[in-house]
């Protein structure tokens, strides 16, 4: 959580350093959809953006408030289902309201809720703060197809986005148009989120996370300082809800269960919650193995399984750990030094996993596929899966990358210390 | 008349079959701190691995081997996962347990598949006990009701004759301190939680023949284990009883007796609107208790958190 | 040349996996042996199901939707629950206007639920199977002339179809035997009741004689199971306890008790050609059964039309040539598809689970279901809210 | 910043007014009727035996236990029924004899956000704080008379006990607060440490009023203008020193023999 | 054979070199008072003998090397350690704290101190015997720390700064127990803040300063030593 004290020391009103990243990521945002053109490559980018705005938001409680909800999909779904009323009354009585502006309206919503049940839960933190957030979350998710009305029941609520009046002339009929939308609000949330943690409540929320009593002999009353970052977070997860709304055109009581609720605190955490930039990783490589992935085998939660519980157990920093590792050997020039072990290191552990992999996936066809269907096919090969030779030759490699692996690590270990002791300091 | 009495067994049954599954849980919860929300997973394995085991050697001998392979893989677990996830703290450890429940859904299809297993009650339990009023009791239930109890009282035991607990609480707050006093701390939670995983595998092989054994078996558990031993109260083992079968009782008379809003509301003095196919509340006016029976435990459990954190019999806050 | 591809968008996991991948292996087969066996469509190209999860979540069949179209897929089908089916028809209805150049039909091979092809009826949709209406007014008859039965329980799944079978259930009992009371009426969440013993409990207290419920997949096989092992005796009138191990689990204890009521006989087997298909699938699928001949009727349907349009890419030409069209079905009787709303007329038969005189039983169980009652062109007549709009 | 203004009215009402405060808890009564009068400016040091309730007394005053009856008045007023949050706004500031500071936040961030609050940022969430010079500066500042400027980015769980000690007293004294109540300050401290920690309450002491509770004679006979004596939970003494160290009820309550021991 | 033997102590915290040599001999009943500045390791010696940090070098007890045993194993050879931070459980209350100090399988009553021992040296404990331990004054906590350790029967004990928090006549009352601990055959490595007190009661002292011992010496040889005392104890 320490990052954000680097800045802290030049008091300058707008620093480069600070504002190049948001200018390079809104650049890269720019021209993403003309390098990636196709369809289905939009569609995963504008996923990608709802998940990120929505991870930020989860990681205003969990990583600046120290406050682990199960319910948080409660408020991104709330929003969402506002804006789709909001799309069918535009319809319905031709409000001259444009679509950009909608995800204003889901923000709203969700900081509404966020504030009713916040009132209650935010009094306490730790357990007792967790626990009511899973009720709460399984509540609202079962009156979802209770209160039909509002809902819509097991078919959710569905509208239509093109209904609005047109902004200079663009009617959002095409996914790109969809695409700029959704950037936009992005950038403009992830920024509003930055600077919120900035802000005395973002400061003093890290205070309350680490030690609520000692806050309350400085001030501040831990349970609002705990209740706005849950009504702020409440409300950009609305927002999310709100983009949402607006790509799929449809919400349904997924938007706000359980399963809603665990993947996001699973995103956040293998981004790493410690940095203000880990979710961000975390939603855009969550999303690509999910759309890339579960278009190539079937077993692709497994290895997303696999990769959280690896992630926890190695590298409980999440991705933004491992990355922020590396900023003292670069400090110190010295990162070169890594790059070769890696190579070595990593290179043979990724064709053992490879292998490990097609192991797998042999397996699953043999036990799963349907009689006399011993044709599969693996990495652009196919073979008959009943055949012993195919799963043969992924073990060994399996064993043989990470054989290669194991024997380099050393290595890897010595230049780490290395590159992380600054010259003619002692051990 | 006669269907209370059918009503009050039948919600017995499920609320000691829960009460078995938070008796691991309250054991790991509250004595290690660990949210362990592979609990349910634990007990979706028991139920899967005594039914590959009945394949070959008949359902006791799985009633038998299954929790014992459960226990081992929970202890597994600690050792070689949880234990080094715990320096961390307890939201990574949360996340860990929360990942592997993920994975051993995934590895659970992996192996047996997507569908239903044809998991059955033995055929000795396949009669039915006795019948009251037309309403049949399968033996199977009786059999259940004597496990539960049985493993209630045993665990009584272990936690009020031994100092196992007294050293786990200690653990929580300084772990090194209670080792450097000659306590083998690592080991003491590697068995906490190994037998813990085995309740929920003892669960998982009695539960699978009547709940159905498939892939989403433990979701399904998952989070209201959770409220059972919140609502009793953390660390408390009778709390985790009394919890599990109040739940029993209330989910089974809300579904078997259909209660209805409407009947409510103008009881307390509203009156239906003629037409609201347009109002929002129109469902409120049609809810019935069947509609509303599985989600009275959480709003039980936020209730309680509200106004009794500490749950119906714990000690100390949640 | 390349392969016409087809989108099956239904559940492959969760607890309704097992109707979902059952279904699966019928289109695979009936693509196979109806089409690609004959050298494909027009210059002999092939059919290919390419099969999306969709877990029977809307939101999920979207997303899957815009994937499949993404691949430049032109034929969606789908039954797996009428919520599904409500968000995608709307959904491709949508895409369609938005994309003229890229359109895409939508072919509803099981979900029943009648506002399908009334209020909510497209030109991209068309319903293969009978809706819930036209059935239930089969098994009412049959209901009608059981003089034993005064009392009926109705339970359904809290969704748009259970709906509608229990407001059709009670209407057209009360239209052709007022005399019966209708004891119990009511619905549970779908897909997530633990345990149905509590219903059952009030099924046979409340002294029933006869069931009537819509419930699929596990929903069925739970409930069934619970009021059977209760004590439950009288007959139940169901639409799907059939296969997806349902007959398996209800074997001697449903026999003669459980009917339900499907288009398309299996036994005795009504036509030759329908033997031979039937081996075929057992020889590759010997744990499969075929519960839904109207999969097979539908890939048949949609090549004769894709021949008949002379295209497989322009839709438009399809779906007209779909509209109108008659078939004559393997598994008997005719089936015609209604220009005004797209919806199949055909006979319905009301079966019964039983181990007798089956030919091809369910689950290898020695079980299956027996044509016990025929209606045919089953309410060819029956009248519809929609106005098609067509391109 | 509110503390001055009362600063300045405080002279005439005393700064803390403490009438027959009583606690138990359970059937155990810890205060037993303390009254206590605590002048605007004054140096006032709590002595007494280990469990006499010093610390209770303390927690009594700043809200994090409510008293089971009697009233404690800050510059006049009542603080019953008031958060401890609430109390702090009203200008007094404390520390706790078992340290308890942020230990995952760096040492800076634990004084900055000590200073919040008094510099009037309140729950704003409209200004950024690592904006402001000002605020800087004087979190800085503290930094430098605690002696852990070297230590300015290191998360505060990390330092060793005695540097935790020293910034436990710099997040109290941030806020200038202008009531500042020290539980054992220099426990654990070596004499070196502990003689420039007195002068570094002596310092940021000046014309504002101090309570503390010390087990080190020199540094209570070193600092205080008065001494209470607290023992099991009644005051049986109050007065300068030297009438402490004379009065024969607290030699053989409290000082014994030890008195000459130390210096 | 002396009854701690320990030769080239070294220890680390992540890269930070600590512990860079420390020798030091204890004999049987002995006190051993280990002095110095804050932050120069003394605390850090104690936890590597306890084996808390990982020691490098050799640690012997009665002649057994015991660096790089876990330390459960440790106390249960007889060692007790009293950390300088209380370490009072959570959640128990000061009876059972007690009974955690007694070793697994061992009875009150076994060895040579009583739980009612205890009581009856301070009084405090007994008062407060059945109220949740942390919620005890400090200077009770910091006597119960030592108590407890004691209950597991040491005949090696490491005290670090026992009297911090403690009123001077309590500390007397400490001074004395430590004596008595010293007649019962117990030797104890004390690490103490308070000069006065230490150099009282103990037989010898070491003088920690950059990480290794640079003074070793009865009491009244550092009362002579001056410049030691400037240099390091800044007295
Ligand atoms: N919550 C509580 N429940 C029961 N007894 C308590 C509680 N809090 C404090 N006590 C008792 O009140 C007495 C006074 O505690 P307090 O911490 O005020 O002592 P103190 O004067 O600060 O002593 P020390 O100088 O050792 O810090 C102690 O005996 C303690 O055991
Ligand atoms: N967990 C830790 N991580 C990093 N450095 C540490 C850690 N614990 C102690 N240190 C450092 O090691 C040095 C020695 O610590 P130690 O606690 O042994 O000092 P000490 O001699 O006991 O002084 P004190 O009187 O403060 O207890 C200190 O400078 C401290 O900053
Ligand atoms: C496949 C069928 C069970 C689907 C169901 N008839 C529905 O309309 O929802
Ligand atoms: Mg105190
Ligand atoms: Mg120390």
């Amino acid at each position: 959580m320490t990052d954000t004290t680097l800045h802290s020391s030049q008091p300058r009103l707008i620093t480069l350093g600070g504002a190049l990243p948001w200018l390079i990521g809104s650049l890269f945002l720019l021209v993403m959809p003309q390098v990636f053109t196709s369809n289905s490559a939009i569609t995963i980018m504008n996923q990608m953006a709802i998940t990120i705005v929505f991870a930020l938001s989860y990681n205003m409680l969990l990583g600046q408030g120290g406050m682990l909800s199960f319910g948080h999909a409660v408020y991104m779904g709330m929003g969402g289902f506002m804006c789709v009323h909001f799309m069918n009354y535009i319809e319905d009585y031709s409000l001259p309201i444009p679509l950009p502006v909608l995800p204003i309206f889901g923000g709203l919503f969700g900081m509404g809720v966020a504030m009713i049940i916040g009132s209650f839960s935010t009094r306490k933190a730790g357990t007792i703060f967790a626990m009511i957030s899973l009720g709460v979350g399984e509540l609202i998710a079962a009156c979802s197809v209770i209160i039909v009305a509002f809902f819509g029941g097991e078919e959710g609520v569905s509208g239509d986005r093109t209904m609005g009046p047109p902004v200079f002339g663009i009617e959002f009929l095409h996914q790109i148009e969809v695409y700029y939308l959704t950037a936009f609000w992005l950038v403009l949330s992830a920024l509003l989120m930055y600077l919120f943690s900035r802000t005395p409540v973002g400061r003093m929320a890290n205070a309350v996370r680490d030690n609520p009593e000692r806050a309350e002999f400085l001030g501040y009353s831990s349970r609002w300082v705990r209740f706005f970052s849950f009504v702020a977070a409440g409300f950009f997860a609305g927002i999310a809800g709100g983009l949402f709304a607006i790509n799929y055109e449809i919400v349904t009581e997924e938007n706000l269960n359980l399963v809603q609720s665990g993947s996001i605190l699973l995103i956040t955490f293998l981004g790493g919650v410690g940095f203000f930039f880990g979710p961000i990783l975390g939603a855009i490589v969550f999303t690509l193995l999910q759309s890339v992935l579960s278009l190539q085998t079937e077993i692709w939660q497994l290895y997303l399984g696999l990769l959280f519980v690896a992630t926890v157990m190695f590298f409980p920093g999440g991705l933004a750990g491992v990355i922020m590792m590396h900023t003292l050997p670069f400090r110190l020039g010295k990162a070169r030094l890594l790059l070769r072990p890696y190579v070595k290191t990593l290179l043979p552990a990724l064709i053992g996993l490879l292998g490990t992999a097609g192991g797998m996936e042999i397996l699953y066809h043999l036990r799963h596929a349907a009689l006399g269907e011993n044709e599969m096919s693996l990495y652009w090969i196919s073979f008959d899966s009943h055949s012993v030779l195919p799963i043969a030759i992924c073990l060994l490699t399996a064993a043989g990358g990470f054989w290669l692996a194991k024997r380099n690590a050393p290595e890897l270990a010595d230049a780490w210390h290395e590159a992380n002791t600054p010259n003619g300091g002692v051990a | 008349m006669e269907l209370i009495l059918v009503n009050l067994i039948d919600g017995l049954v499920t609320g000691l079959l829960l009460f078995m599954l938070s008796a691991g849980l309250t054991l790991i919860f509250s004595m290690m701190g660990v949210l362990n929300f592979a609990h349910a997973s634990f007990y979706m394995l028991g139920a899967y691995f005594a039914y590959q085991i009945s394949l070959f050697l008949g359902f006791w001998m799985g009633l038998l081997i299954a929790p014992v392979i459960v226990g081992l893989l929970g202890a597994l677990v600690e050792r070689y996962g949880l234990r080094r996830v715990h320096q961390y703290g307890h939201v990574p450890e949360l996340i860990f347990t929360f990942g592997l429940a993920l994975l051993i859904e995934e590895l659970v299809q992996f192996i047996w598949g997507k569908d239903q297993m044809p998991y059955t009650v033995p055929e000795i339990l396949q009669f039915s006990a006795f019948s009251i009023a037309g309403n049949a009791i399968p033996a199977y239930k009786v059999f259940m009701i004597f496990i539960s109890v049985g493993i209630f009282i045993g665990l009584l035991f272990v936690l009020t004759r031994t100092r196992v607990g007294m050293v786990i609480q200690a653990a929580l707050s300084y772990p090194r301190t209670v080792e450097a006093l000659g306590h083998n701390v690592p080991l003491v939670f590697m068995g906490v939680f190994g037998v813990g995983t085995a309740l929920a595998g003892v669960a998982g092989v009695i539960a699978g023949p009547v709940l159905s054994t498939f892939p989403g078996m433990a979701v399904v558990l998952g989070s209201i284990v959770f409220v059972t031993i919140v609502i009793g109260g953390l660390g408390s083992l009778s709390g985790a009883l009394v919890a599990s079968l109040l739940i029993g009782w209330i989910t089974t008379f809300a579904k078997a007796y259909t209660l209805r809003m409407e009947d409510f509301l103008s009881w307390i003095g509203f009156h239906k609107p003629v037409d609201m196919s347009e109002s929002l509340l129109r469902d409120v006016w049609t809810l019935t208790s069947p509609q509303v029976a599985d989600i009275l435990p959480y709003l039980l459990m936020v209730l309680i958190l509200v106004f009794r954190p500490y749950g119906l019999f714990g000690k100390r806050d949640a | 040349a390349e392969n016409v591809k087809i989108a099956f968008i239904d559940p492959l996991s969760g607890p309704f996996a097992s109707t979902g991948s059952n279904g699966l292996k019928q289109y695979e087969f009936a693509a196979d042996e109806l089409v690609n066996k004959n050298g494909g469509v027009l210059d002999g190209r092939k059919f290919e199901i390419v099969a999306f999860d969709n877990k029977v979540s809307p939101k999920e069949s979207l997303i899957q939707l815009q994937v499949a179209i993404d691949q430049g897929i032109h034929y969606v089908v789908q039954g797996n629950s009428s919520g599904v089916a409500n968000a995608l028809t709307e959904a491709i209805e949508k895409h369609n206007r938005r994309n003229p150049d890229n359109r895409v039909l939508f072919l509803n091979y099981a979900a029943v639920d009648p506002v399908l092809t009334n209020d909510k009826c497209n030109f991209w949709h068309f319903r293969l199977d009978a809706n819930s209406d036209i059935k239930m007014d089969a098994l009412t008859d049959v209901i009608a002339q059981n003089p034993d039965i005064k009392k009926v329980y109705i339970i359904g799944q809290d969704y748009g179809f259970g709906k509608a079978v229990a407001a059709a259930a009670v209407s057209m009992l009360g239209e052709k035997r007022p005399d019966i009371e209708i004891v119990g009426n009511e619905l549970h969440p779908i897909g997530k009741v633990k345990d149905f013993t509590p219903y059952a409990r009030k099924v046979v207290s409340s002294g029933a004689d006869a069931v009537i419920t819509g419930n699929w997949g596990s929903d069925m096989l739970g409930l069934g199971k619970a009021v059977i092992e209760n004590g439950f005796k009288g007959p139940i009138y169901t639409y799907y306890a059939a296969g997806s191990g349902i007959t398996a689990a209800f074997g001697e204890s449903g026999k003669g008790s459980i009917r339900l009521i499907s288009e398309g006989q299996v036994n005795p087997p009504y036509s030759d050609r329908a033997k031979e298909v039937y081996d075929g699938f057992r020889a590759r699928y010997p744990e499969g059964n075929i519960d839904m001949p109207r999969i097979f009727n539908t890939v048949d349907m949609l090549a004769n039309a894709i021949n008949e349009a002379g295209t497989a890419d322009d839709v438009v030409a399809v779906a007209h040539a779909l509209e109108g069209m008659t078939y004559e079905s393997m598994w008997g009787g005719k089936v015609y598809i209604r220009p005004e709303d797209h919806q199949a007329i055909q006979d319905i038969n009301v079966l019964v689970h039983t181990n007798e005189g089956i030919t091809y039983d369910y689950d290898n169980s020695g079980y299956g279901v027996l044509l016990e009652h025929k209606v045919e062109m089953a309410s060819a007549d029956s009248p519809t809210t929609c106005k098609m709009k067509r391109p | 910043m509110n503390a001055m203004t009362q600063s300045g009215l405080s002279t005439a009402t005393p700064a803390l007014q403490i009438e027959d405060l009583r606690k138990s808890f359970g059937k155990a009564e810890i205060m037993r009727g303390v009254n206590l009068s605590i002048g605007a400016g004054e140096r006032h040091a709590v002595i007494g035996p280990n469990g006499a309730g010093k610390s209770t007394l303390f927690n009594l005053i700043t809200g994090r236990f409510p008293p089971t009856s009697g009233t404690v008045r800050l510059h006049g007023h009542d603080l019953a029924g008031l958060a401890p949050f609430q109390i702090n706004r009203m200008g007094l500031s404390r520390s706790f004899q078992i340290t308890n500071i942020f230990p995952k936040m760096s040492v800076f961030e634990n004084v900055r956000c000590s200073l919040l609050w008094a510099q009037g940022y309140r729950y704003s969430f409209w200004n950024m704080v690592n904006r402001s010079r000002a605020l800087t500066h004087a979190a800085e500042e503290i930094l430098e008379q605690i002696n852990l400027t070297n230590r300015r980015d290191l998360p505060a769980g990390v330092l060793s006990y005695a540097e935790q000690r020293a910034l436990e007293i710099g997040i109290t004294i941030a806020g200038g607060a202008n009531v500042i109540m020290l539980d054992e300050p220099t426990a654990g401290m070596s004499h070196s440490e502990t003689d420039y920690i007195m002068d570094l309450i002596r310092r940021v002491t000046e014309n504002k009023t101090l309570v503390m509770v010390e087990h080190d004679m020199g540094v209570v006979f070193g600092l205080a203008d008065r001494i209470s004596v607290l023992v099991y939970g009644e005051i049986i003494a109050t007065g300068t020193p030297e009438e402490v160290r004379a009065n024969p009820k607290v030699q053989e309550a409290y000082l014994g023999a030890v008195l000459e021991a130390d210096h | 054979m002396s009854m701690l033997e320990v030769t080239d102590l070294h220890a680390f915290y992540g890269k930070s070199h600590i512990l860079q040599g420390v020798n030091m001999q204890i004999e049987e009943g002995e006190i051993v008072a280990l002095l110095g500045r804050n932050g120069v390791g003394r605390s850090t010696t104690c936890k590597a003998i306890m084996g808390e940090v990982e020691p490098r070098g050799s640690v012997k007890f009665k002649g057994q090397e015991v660096a790089g045993k876990k330390a459960y194993e440790i106390s249960k050879l007889g060692i007790g350690y009293v950390p300088e931070n209380r370490d009072i459980f959570k959640g128990l209350t000061t009876r059972q704290n007690l009974m955690l100090g007694l070793k697994p399988g061992q009875k009150d009553g076994q060895g040579r101190w009583k739980m009612q021992d205890m009581f009856d040296m301070f009084e405090n404990l007994d008062r407060r015997a059945d109220v949740e331990a942390t919620v005890m004054s400090g200077g009770e906590q910091q006597m119960l720390t030592m108590c407890r350790t004691l209950m597991g029967d040491p005949d090696f004990i490491m005290i670090d700064e026992p009297t911090e928090g403690l009123s001077p006549q309590m500390t007397q009352k400490v001074a004395e127990l430590l004596q008595e601990i010293a007649r019962r055959g117990i030797s104890t490595l004390l690490v103490e803040q308070k000069l006065s007190i230490a150099l009282d009661i103990a037989h010898r002292v070491y003088v920690m300063g950059h990480g290794h011992v640079v003074f070793e010496g009865t009491p009244a040889e550092l009362r002579e030593r001056e410049d030691v005392r400037k240099e390091w104890l800044e007295v």
